[in-house]
């Protein structure tokens, strides 16, 4: 699985991350493994599209963790 | 209405967007150029931006919103908006509308300004000589973009 | 705040006008673009217009009205309007303005035009096929010019 | 004395004139010699000034008649 990072959290992490993840890993067990990734303020995505807390992970899929935009 | 929305990934020229803004048949087009400042908000002088955007969701953002512009009179109607590390001078937005009438084409470069400063997909940090900050949206453009029903 | 306005005697390219339009320092830069339109109001079609002015006194007012901007917080401020006969496509006036932030840039252009619609010294013939007449401001001019206190 | 005419005035009466006045010859009186120039509607100016009705009128004057302005 791949998971992107932007801004701030690209910074912390690395703009983009390979993992591998147990099978029935959701949203919110992926979110829990870093920290900051609060879910009030850090929108997931999964493969483009925003993602439930409770939406179940593939090996093929692509998470992204997107912080607050700051606008253009 | 013709839509161009672009995502740059090095210094564009405003003038020259403006001159391929082909105009055919309106009356009025209005402009916006937004210019990376030599200076924060709080007066620190800063070396330059970082608009740190997403691969594909960025641009698909700014067509967005260019698209919701649909809502005034236009014929017209242009984004280009960089990425990446930009300097003291160089533009970080052009916003174009072309129209009929002028009210419409100030209408929709005013309101494509709001969306793009809360809703474009960018992240944007300030580089100053005392090192980095990240910056989110203030009240003051979520103000701003209250001000449109949607 | 940088004064430039000119009354232009042959066609001009607006776009070489917004480049030539320095804004050193400032974030924000608006523009207005009027364009000669190929039809008149009633939707009859226009061979084009043709401005009168005054030799001393109508750049005078394009002067004087640039200059009132200055109730704005603007670094620079540029009207150029065309006079004599006009084809449709042309330009017939350009604003632009420059700011540190973009609300003054957007109502100073918004003002300028407002002014120029009314209160600068021209007197404008619509050319149609069917013979040529002479217009008057419209009390949507007037109204609109009422909106600024001065 | 040199009369400038602008607009639908200089299709009508031609751009510019050369006319000579006799003494005491006041703006009321020079527009009352051509048709169409109302007070209420029609500006005077002498010598770029905006002036009174009862501006007396010199030989090296200028006097600009303006109808009302179009806008740009």
């Amino acid at each position: 699985m791949i998971i992107g990072f932007y801004g701030r959290l690209a910074e912390r992490f690395g703009r983009e991350l390979e993992l591998d993840v147990p099978d029935g890993t959701d949203v919110a067990a992926l979110r829990a493994r870093f920290d900051g990734l609060d879910a009030a303020t850090v929108r997931a995505l999964v493969n483009d599209t925003t993602a439930r807390e409770d939406a179940i992970l593939g090996p093929g899929d692509r998470v992204d963790f997107l912080p607050p935009l700051s606008g253009g | 209405m013709r839509i161009d929305a672009r995502l740059a990934h090095a210094a564009f020229d405003p003038a020259k967007e403006l001159a391929g803004f082909a105009a055919e048949g309106a009356g009025a087009v209005a402009s916006f150029t937004g210019l990376c400042r030599s200076t924060a908000k709080d007066g620190a002088t800063i070396a330059g931006l970082f608009l740190d955007h997403h691969p594909r969701l960025t641009e698909k953002s700014l067509h967005d919103i260019a698209a919701a512009a649909a809502r005034f009179e236009l014929s017209a109607v242009r984004i280009v908006h960089r990425c990446g590390s930009i300097a003291p001078g160089e533009a970080i937005v052009f916003v174009a509308a072309a129209a009929a009438h002028r009210r419409a084409a100030f209408d929709a470069v005013d309101y494509l300004m709001d969306r793009l400063k809360t809703d474009a997909l960018f992240w944007k940090r300030e580089d100053g000589v005392d090192g980095s900050a990240w910056i989110e949206p203030t009240e003051s453009d979520r103000a701003d973009r209250a001000r449109w029903s949607a």
